[in-house]
């Protein structure tokens, strides 16, 4: 019983709502001190986390709502140790990143950004079903206001449009997840939404079915994966640029995340029943994302597709069912979201050089005056595409070992995404950085400002690559120990 | 056989139970003789702000009678928690509805006395229908809500559409209460008791009474008189028109309040009187509201007009509540009652910012009057959003919970279907929803040239005469879209006041 | 044991701290600095190499096998990756080739790019190549080993595209770049099958639990094992993955010899002799590797008789004597095939390094058509030259005669069908004689061109305008191109060096392995190799004599053939070109291979991205999934406000009718 | 006399009410149409009350008719009001509201 998740959940808010009242030229500078407070915090907990143990740790737990059954239940693992984590960097990164230009109305910008990171860190907390649904459709409403009002030129039918679809997964979720608590219960009274007691309470296969698949699409959509991605070139197109980092970023490992603490622990037959189609989806995502990514000349639509591949990963990893697989996922989670971020901030400066323009075929060249934010790039390049000796290719590496030892066949052909995923990485690099200098082109270097949010990105990406075993000791007791998924242990050939 | 018992032992009559309709049918009265004094100041100031304190002590009295569960004037009338809690919405609706129209056209037209009786007479009505444990005085209850309405539709006499509404309002009003009360009277010959305690009673023995088609046709008809008054589909149509063309407070009380009294009436039918023959209401009724909540929620869709809009959303609302009519449980009635009171909540914010734009903007009530308002008007555009969101059931908005609540409820009594058809309908509902949102944050404010304010090609819809556009600075206004938006995220995060309210009414009833 | 720990973890490290070191201060260093560093950073490498030699050597035969671990890289739920280095005797034989060719690269390069603008750039991403090469070779553990695998990779890619502006330089980066990641993924799978059923990533733990784990010719273990070779063909150019190594001559002449010549192409070779006891478990893999380093040696050698671009035909004289090496070790010629990677490394370095000469006198003219007379003009480079074909030719004594001819013998020893193999093996070497002094006649004899005049004046010949000798197109001036002048061996007195050294190892490279007088190699290897059934064979004399007398023969044979051809009667080339019509064709298409994989791998991906690109994303994503649903609901809504006519009468009679039906369902009912 | 034939009377006279409102187009005689059906009703009440022969029905019947009695005059009310605006006295001709 303990109040620190607690703080640590609603700090960001708490200054959000500070910088509303602070005037509009303090509101940036309240936001970055909530967001680095907050970041400070969460490095605390990494530090204090108990690795020995399995189990959930700081965990908070009062009723909130007893006749619906719902209680304000948080905890820390192994499973979200590093998600909350890269939370709170790459929002404090964000912030950086926005507190350094200017948009019309800040306090209200900062204060849904400060929103929305309560909402992401609330569904990565959340230890009680209800309570994630609430902070998982929480999520939308700040990015709705930040898309809309901040985005681009088309930006209100794109966020309308991201927000209907992701939120039709967020309410089939709802469905689910009430049915979840009341099939459970063994009568009105004594109803729970809190995992653990879930977790004691199987369903009946048939309904594990319907609701294994309600809560498949809610987490499909927000990744988002083939074919369900329909929402995302609008919306990557048209979102401010930090935001649409920490959409990309965050917002779809929560929903990765979700497979692992929700579908795993509370519906193993169901699981184990739609193995095989969350793998083939997987597969189709990182095929066909691969193929879009290196087919489309939009840096940002690139690096979206990019993204629907390497989500295509992680599921892949969650749905091998044994501990390397998740301890894959979890570990490429991180990765990606941790390398995609400063991707995102590096094809923003190319596009400040490129006269604007987000088209790679603007673009070439740029390499040669601007030697710094090359070799940012062309390192963020070479994580992307997981070289190995990047912490992706560790991820990788666990995830396509996992999927190996259950279903050899679908590993043997996700591999080829590796090579395709090399192709549209360079390609991009290539593209902007190397060949002629492009007609509207002019070569600046990093400047001071950018560089204070790219380059600890960067050295962090190098920092996880020399030594990724300081992620993997501190989720392995809670994929592999007795507090493991019950459908992790039930799959053959999983573990030593 | 003794003396004693020869003596004539009148109806006892306890008063104190009584107290809140008194109180109300008194002030109508009050209101009523006031409004023909000459001082202007004591009829557009003096009238309102009696009827405003009439309501809040009647919804004091209400709330000194709470715990009280007693038949009143001979076992007509109900006395509990349901009916106290429906009474205490009912009058907020009413205060509420008399701060929207404080400086609206409508009362100025309609004489402020007459108003703001009928207003009164109204509630009067609706605290009767929700109370009544009888066939008579529901159908007394019923018209007593109705016919002040039709009248107040058309208050606005100088404009037409005003009185197209109310008189479209009355027929098909009309319409809808003789079947009802055709049903009643099948009811009654079917079961030969008009009180609610003698039907179950005869509805418990009777295995074969269940299947006799006088009752069933019976119950057929009723359903389509309360199904009217609930403006459940197919019996919807007049929502939308009525709605758009009643003066915008009036359209905001028939909202939610007629709405209230209705499914308060449902309930009490439903769950008290016809509960044995569950088996035979209950699947057509789930059959209804999953057609409306379709039908509400599509038809609101490309709706410019934001009343419109929202008679269509409070189609699909009723949709949703019904919901939890179908499944004839405890948990079903607590449900529907909590999502009255967020609904309530939730649509008058929306409302007060819709009178407030009708007399700030052109536009009237169409969607292009919110444009900008966000960066204009913060205090009108929070409000407003939060209701949308709330609507659309987002998370820490009351909405949300009520929403939880009903698919709890339909899911654990198996209606998993009818949850998931909740759920469909609120994913349409967001392209509309949004649709609002969008305009108040995201689309910019094309600047109205002062003289399109009293152009006279202006919508004749733009909230009445001329000085409608002088009337600015509407504190009230203003100040009940913050309270109820404040409200609506209030219930969002601590539902537990409301939820303990509702647990009392759910017992009160005392099924399962 | 921890002074050879150390000397090791000091190989590996020190060209790293040269990255570093360079990368971060090289402009600020004057003049030449950012190379001597890089230089010095090599030089120290190739000290402590041989620091971990001497105390290898001191330790007994049987314990010279140390593993050095760094720390736990990924060692969780069953998966046992740690940083961990092999010391054992082949490692160190390789961290010796391999620091020591390398220092005297860096040490041409310094005069060699001299007046490039990438030159501190050039010396940063040298060093982290040779940082990735000592990698790979020392890896103790898979992972390390794919780690380094990709980086070489990575370092080749970038220096290929050295000179970025260059459309064919970025275009031939890719090209080897995804070739390479595609053999990574080859070695992962490869090595999740042996991982599945040995359940270590440790090499040693592997190579003792396979004893038990597999039973000889397991299935699971052929594949993985020809997985492994996926991965060690897409490395070393070998068929079918060998199209990027030509186009991998877009890099700085330095780079090709260094990566493309010398070191990289060979990590191949190093896998299979590492995984000796797998591939000794799983013959039928082995075998596979035997043909297709045949297959290679011929079909390199038949293309690099046709084609006319010097680089090129080096590059594919590379691929074709890295055949011969993959043959060895798949055939169990483990000794034999390392020693002639070391002498390829030699001469084939000297090769590279005299024609970038050449080709700086040319002005960055690289077509041997352009070339000739060239004898006086460049008379040191001639005789590198010289000496570098005489060795690739395989002319006693020169080294590379006694490592091919090593290598022929032992297969041939083996019997059986690999007497095709040793037959085969004697043709390319006689194909190798030919398009080596093809090279040498065409390039230093024959009438002097015009530069060559100019440069007998003693005038180095500049080009007015900068073309990029493959497409023609203009150098874009301000980066990217070789430099406004250039560099010959005979004015930068350490490219000299660089060269004389080598020439030197060249000649008498060969000496520490003369069949019967000498085993330096055999001996030293021994204790890595302790294991395997084929490496104590001794072929018979008669055999070994033979051996020895076919390869002089052939080789000069060769060279007779190309002397007659290109010096004796000039235009003769013309005619047997013409005779042979058909058959040059092939030969200068390169097998037509590029196109082959254009047709089946390159075509069908690009049209797959442009079809889900324009039609699967509009049509089904968009169209149905998206457009579907709202249309549909875009209907109903339609049809609902139509219904609201707005007719009173209408509504009654909705109403009388929704009355009628539910009165009527009642009635059903009852 | 068999309850059967009150309830067929007040049967028709109910749909000929109902369609009444549904064929006329003057709101006057559509009043008069509601007023057909509600004394539909009770009819059926009043025949109830004397089958079951307790007053609950009766006293049910005259409330209906005052309440009816309340509807018309509203329904007058309303339509004078129309016809000082000006407006056409048929229920065809109000179609402002739609859609």
């Amino acid at each position: 019983m303990t109040l620190y998740l607690s703080i640590l959940l609603f700090a960001p808010l708490a200054f959000g709502v500070l910088g509303l009242l602070a005037p509009p030229r303090a509101a940036a500078r309240v936001a970055l001190a909530g967001t680095l407070l907050t970041a400070a915090y969460a490095i605390a907990f990494l530090v204090d986390f108990d690795s020995s143990s399995g189990a959930l740790q700081y965990v908070t737990d009062e009723t909130w709502i007893a006749e619906l059954g719902i209680s304000y239940k948080l905890g820390l693992d192994g499973l979200n140790l590093f998600l909350v984590l890269l939370a709170a960097v790459l929002w404090f990164a964000c912030t950086l990143w926005a507190s350094m230009r200017d948009y019309d109305k800040p306090r209200l910008f900062f204060f849904h950004l400060a929103l929305a990171e309560t909402a992401v860190l609330g569904a990565l907390l959340a230890q009680d079903l209800a309570l994630f649904v609430v902070f998982f459709d929480l999520m939308l409403v700040p990015f709705f206001f930040l898309t809309g009002i901040w985005g681009g030129a088309k930006r209100v039918q794109a966020t309308i449009k991201l927000v209907i679809y992701t939120l039709v997964g967020s309410l089939l979720m709802l469905t689910a997840a009430v049915a979840t608590g009341v099939l459970a219960a063994t009568g009105p009274l004594d109803l729970s939404f809190a995992f653990s007691d879930l977790a004691q309470r199987p369903l009946a296969t048939t309904s594990q079915y319907w609701i294994f698949l309600f809560f498949a699409a809610a987490f499909l959509v927000k990744m988002p994966a083939f074919p369900l991605h329909g929402w995302m070139p609008d919306g990557y197109r048209n979102m401010p640029l930090p935001v649409l980092a920490l959409f990309s970023a965050v917002l779809s490992k929560v929903a990765a995340y979700g497979f692992l603490r929700i579908c795993l622990p509370l519906f193993p037959d169901a699981t184990s029943h739609f193995q095989t189609l969350m793998l083939l989806v997987a597969l189709a995502s990182i095929l066909y994302g691969s193929a879009m990514a290196f087919t489309t000349t939009e840096t940002r639509l690139i690096l979206g597709y990019s993204s629907v591949a390497q989500l295509g990963f992680i599921t892949l990893g969650i749905f091998a069912l044994n501990p390397e697989g998740a301890q894959g996922a979890i570990l490429q989670a991180f990765n990606h979201g941790l390398v995609v971020a400063p991707a995102f901030f590096i094809v923003a400066l190319l596009a400040e050089r490129a006269g604007g323009s987000e088209d790679i075929r603007d673009m070439g060249g740029i390499a040669m005056r601007a030697p710094a934010l090359a070799t940012m790039f062309l390192i963020v390049t070479f994580a992307t595409l997981a070289m190995p000796g990047s912490s992706n290719f560790v991820g990788e590496f666990l995830i396509l070992l996992g999927v190996f030892k259950s279903q050899m066949a679908i590993a043997i052909v996700a591999s080829t995404g590796v090579v395709l995923a090399s192709v549209y990485a360079l390609r991009l690099f290539i593209a902007t950085m190397h060949n002629r200098t492009g007609p509207a082109v002019e070569s600046r270097e990093l400047s001071l400002r950018d560089g204070l949010v790219v380059v600890p990105l960067v050295l962090a990406i190098i920092a996880i690559a020399l030594y990724p075993q300081f992620a993997l000791e501190r989720s392995e007791k809670t994929v592999a120990g007795d507090a493991a998924p019950s459908a992790l242990a039930t799959q053959p050939g999983s573990g030593p | 056989m003794t003396i004693a018992a020869a003596k004539i032992v009148g109806p006892e009559i306890d008063w104190a139970g009584l107290s809140p309709l008194v109180a109300v049918f008194g002030g109508a009265l009050v209101v009523l003789l006031l409004g023909l004094a000459r001082s202007r100041a004591l009829r557009e100031i003096v009238v309102p702000a009696l009827s405003i304190l009439t309501l809040v002590v009647a919804a004091g009295l209400s709330a000194w009678q709470w715990g009280e569960r007693t038949d009143l004037i001979a076992g007509a009338l109900r006395l509990d928690e349901l009916t106290l809690i429906l009474t205490v919405l009912f009058c907020v609706a009413g205060v509420s509805a008399i701060l929207l129209s404080w400086r609206h056209v409508a009362p100025r037209e309609a004489a402020h006395g007459e108003y703001h009786a009928l207003l009164l007479t109204s509630i009067a009505g609706m605290i009767v229908l929700v109370a009544a444990q009888n066939l008579v005085t529901v159908f007394l209850g019923l018209e007593l809500l109705s016919i002040p309405l039709y009248v107040l539709c058309a208050t606005e006499m100088r404009r037409a559409s005003s009185l197209e509404s109310g008189l479209k309002y009355l027929v098909v009003g009309s319409l809808g209460s003789a079947t009802f009360l055709y049903g009643l009277a099948f009811l009654y010959g079917a079961t030969g008791a008009t009180d609610f305690g003698d039907i179950a009673a005869a509805l418990r023995g009777g295995g074969d009474l269940l299947t006799d088609p006088l009752l069933l046709t019976g119950i057929g008809l009723t359903i389509v008189g309360l199904a009217f008054k609930s403006s459940v589909a197919p019996f919807h149509q007049w929502t939308p028109d009525v709605y758009e063309g009643a003066p915008t407070p009036i359209t905001a009380f028939m909202a939610v309040a007629t709405k209230a009294a209705a499914f308060g009436v449902m309930l009490r039918l439903f769950d008290v009187a016809l509960i044995d023959a569950s088996v035979d209401w209950a699947p057509p009724l789930a059959v209804l509201a999953a057609v409306t909540i379709v039908v509400g929620n599509v038809g609101a869709l490309g709706q410019s007009s934001l009343k419109r809009l929202l008679a269509y959303s409070s189609v699909a609302q009723a949709g949703y509540m019904l919901a939890g009519v179908v499944v004839a449980s405890r948990l079903g009635l607590q449900a529907t009652v909590f999502y009255l009171a967020v609904y309530l909540v939730m649509n008058l914010a929306a409302f007060a910012v819709i009178v407030a734009r009708e007399h700030e903007t052109p536009y009237g009530d169409d969607i292009a009057s919110l444009n900008g308002l966000g960066a204009s008007r913060p205090l009108l555009a929070w409000p407003m959003t939060i209701a949308m969101l709330a609507l659309a059931g987002f998370p820490a908005t009351a909405g949300f919970i009520g929403k939880f609540y009903l698919i709890d409820a339909t899911v654990s009594n198996g209606y998993t279907w009818l949850a998931v058809f909740i759920v469909v309908g609120s994913m349409i509902s967001l392209a509309y929803y949004l649709r609002v949102i969008a305009a108040i944050w995201m689309t910019p404010d094309e600047q109205i040239a002062p003289a399109a304010l009293t152009s006279p090609d202006r919508p004749v819809l733009a909230g009445g005469s001329d000085e409608a556009t002088a009337l600015r600075g509407q504190g009230e206004v203003v100040a009940v879209a913050v309270v109820f938006g404040a409200l609506t995220l209030l219930l969002g995060i601590v539902p537990s006041p409301l939820f303990d309210v509702v647990r009392d009414a759910g017992a009160a009833v005392g099924l399962l | 044991m921890t002074s050879l720990k150390i000397f090791a973890w000091l190989t590996l490290l020190a060209p790293l701290a040269g990255t570093i070191a360079i990368g971060l201060l090289g402009r600020r260093l004057p003049g030449r600095g950012a190379g001597y560093l890089g230089t010095a950073a090599l030089a120290l490498s190739f000290a402590s190499a041989i620091g971990a030699l001497v105390s290898l050597q001191g330790l007994g035969e049987e314990e010279r096998q140390v593993v050095a671990v760094a720390w736990d890289y990924a060692n969780t739920v069953g998966v046992d990756a740690q940083l961990s280095l092999l010391v054992d005797p082949l490692s160190v034989f390789m961290i010796l080739v391999v620091s020591g060719v390398s220092m005297l690269i860096h040490l041409y390069s310094i005069g060699y790019l001299d007046s490039d603008r990438g030159y501190v750039r050039f010396f940063a991403y040298l060093n982290y190549f040779v940082f990735s090469m000592l990698l790979l070779v020392l890896a103790g553990n898979f992972l390390v080993l794919i780690i380094g695998w990709a980086f070489v990779g990575a370092a080749s890619y970038m220096l290929i595209s050295f000179w970025y502006r260059r459309g064919t330089a970025t275009r031939a980066g890719i090209k080897a770049f995804v070739i390479n990641v595609l053999g990574d993924v080859g070695l992962v799978l490869g090595t999740f099958f042996i991982f599945k059923h040995v359940g270590t990533l440790d090499l040693l733990g592997t190579f003792e639990r396979s004893k038990e784990a597999f039973e000889p010719g397991n299935a699971d273990l052929t594949a993985g094992c020809i997985l492994l070779l996926v991965g060690a063909c897409a490395k070393s150019a070998q068929i079918p993955l060998h199209t990027w190594l030509p186009d991998a001559m877009e890099g700085p002449t330095p780079v090709s010899a260094l990566i493309h010549a010398a070191t990289m192409v060979t990590a191949g070779v190093y896998l299979v002799a590492r995984m000796h006891p797998l591939f000794e478990l799983a013959p039928t893999a082995a075998d596979v590797g035997a043909i297709i380093g045949c297959l290679t040696l011929l079909v390199a050698g038949t293309i690099a008789i046709a084609v006319t671009d010097l680089k090129r035909v080096i590059a594919y004289s590379t691929m074709s004597q890295i055949g011969y090496m993959f043959m060895a070790v798949s055939a169990g010629a483990y000794a034999a095939g390392l020693f002639h990677l070391m002498t390829h490394a030699f001469f084939k370095a000297l090769l590279f390094m005299a024609a970038g000469s050449l080709i700086a006198a040319m002005a960055g003219q690289q077509d041997l058509d352009k070339m000739g007379g060239f004898r006086r003009a460049l008379p040191f480079t001639y005789g590198c030259f010289a000496i570098g074909g005489l060795a690739l030719a395989g002319v006693p004594p020169f080294s590379g005669f006694f490592s091919k001819d090593e290598i022929l013998l032992l297969i041939g020893d083996r019997g059986g069908w690999y007497w095709i193999l040793y037959v085969a093996g004697y043709v390319g070497a006689f194909l190798t004689g030919i398009y080596t002094f093809r090279m040498i006649f065409r390039a230093f004899f024959g009438e002097p061109v015009p530069e060559a005049r100019e440069l007998e004046q003693g005038h180095l010949h500049h080009a007015e305008v900068h073309t990029n000798p493959a497409t023609g197109e203009v150098e874009d001036t301000d980066v990217g191109f070789p430099g406004p002048d250039h560099h010959i061996a005979e004015r930068e007195p350490s490219m000299k060096l660089a060269m004389g050294t080598l020439a030197l190892l060249a000649v008498v490279g060969g000496f520490l392995q003369i069949p019967k007088v000498t085993h330096v190699i055999d001996h030293f290897l021994e204790p890595t190799f302790h294991d395997s059934a084929l490496y104590e064979r001794h072929p018979s004399d008669g055999m070994l004599a033979f051996g020895l007398v076919l390869g002089t023969v052939v080789a000069l044979a060769g060279i007779a053939i190309a002397y007659y051809v290109w010096v004796a009667n000039p235009g003769l080339s013309a005619r047997v070109r013409s005779r042979l019509a058909a058959l040059h064709t092939v030969f200068v298409n390169k097998w037509f291979f590029d196109e082959l994989i254009d047709a089946l791998v390159v075509r069908p991906s690009r049209w797959f991205g442009s079809f889900a690109q324009q039609t699967f994303e509009r049509v089904v994503v968009n169209g149905v999934l998206v457009g579907g649903t709202t249309g549909v609901v875009k209907a109903g809504s339609s049809a609902v406000r139509a219904a609201q006519t707005g007719f009173l009468r209408y509504y009654a009679a909705l109403i009388v009718l929704g009355m009628v039906v539910i009165g009527f369902y009642f009635l059903m009912a009852a | 006399m068999d309850i059967g034939w009150y309830l067929a009377v007040s049967a028709l006279i109910f749909t000929i009410g109902a369609a009444g409102v549904l064929t006329r187009r003057s709101p006057l005689v559509i009043l008069l149409c509601l007023e057909l059906m509600l004394n539909a009703a009770n009819l059926a009440l009043i025949a109830f009350a004397r089958m079951h022969g307790d007053p609950d029905g009766q006293i049910f019947a005259i409330i209906v008719m005052v309440v009816a009695a309340c509807e018309v005059t509203i329904g007058l009310g309303i339509i004078v009001a129309m016809h000082r605006g000006r407006l056409p006295i048929d229920v065809d001709e109000l179609r402002e509201l739609q859609g």
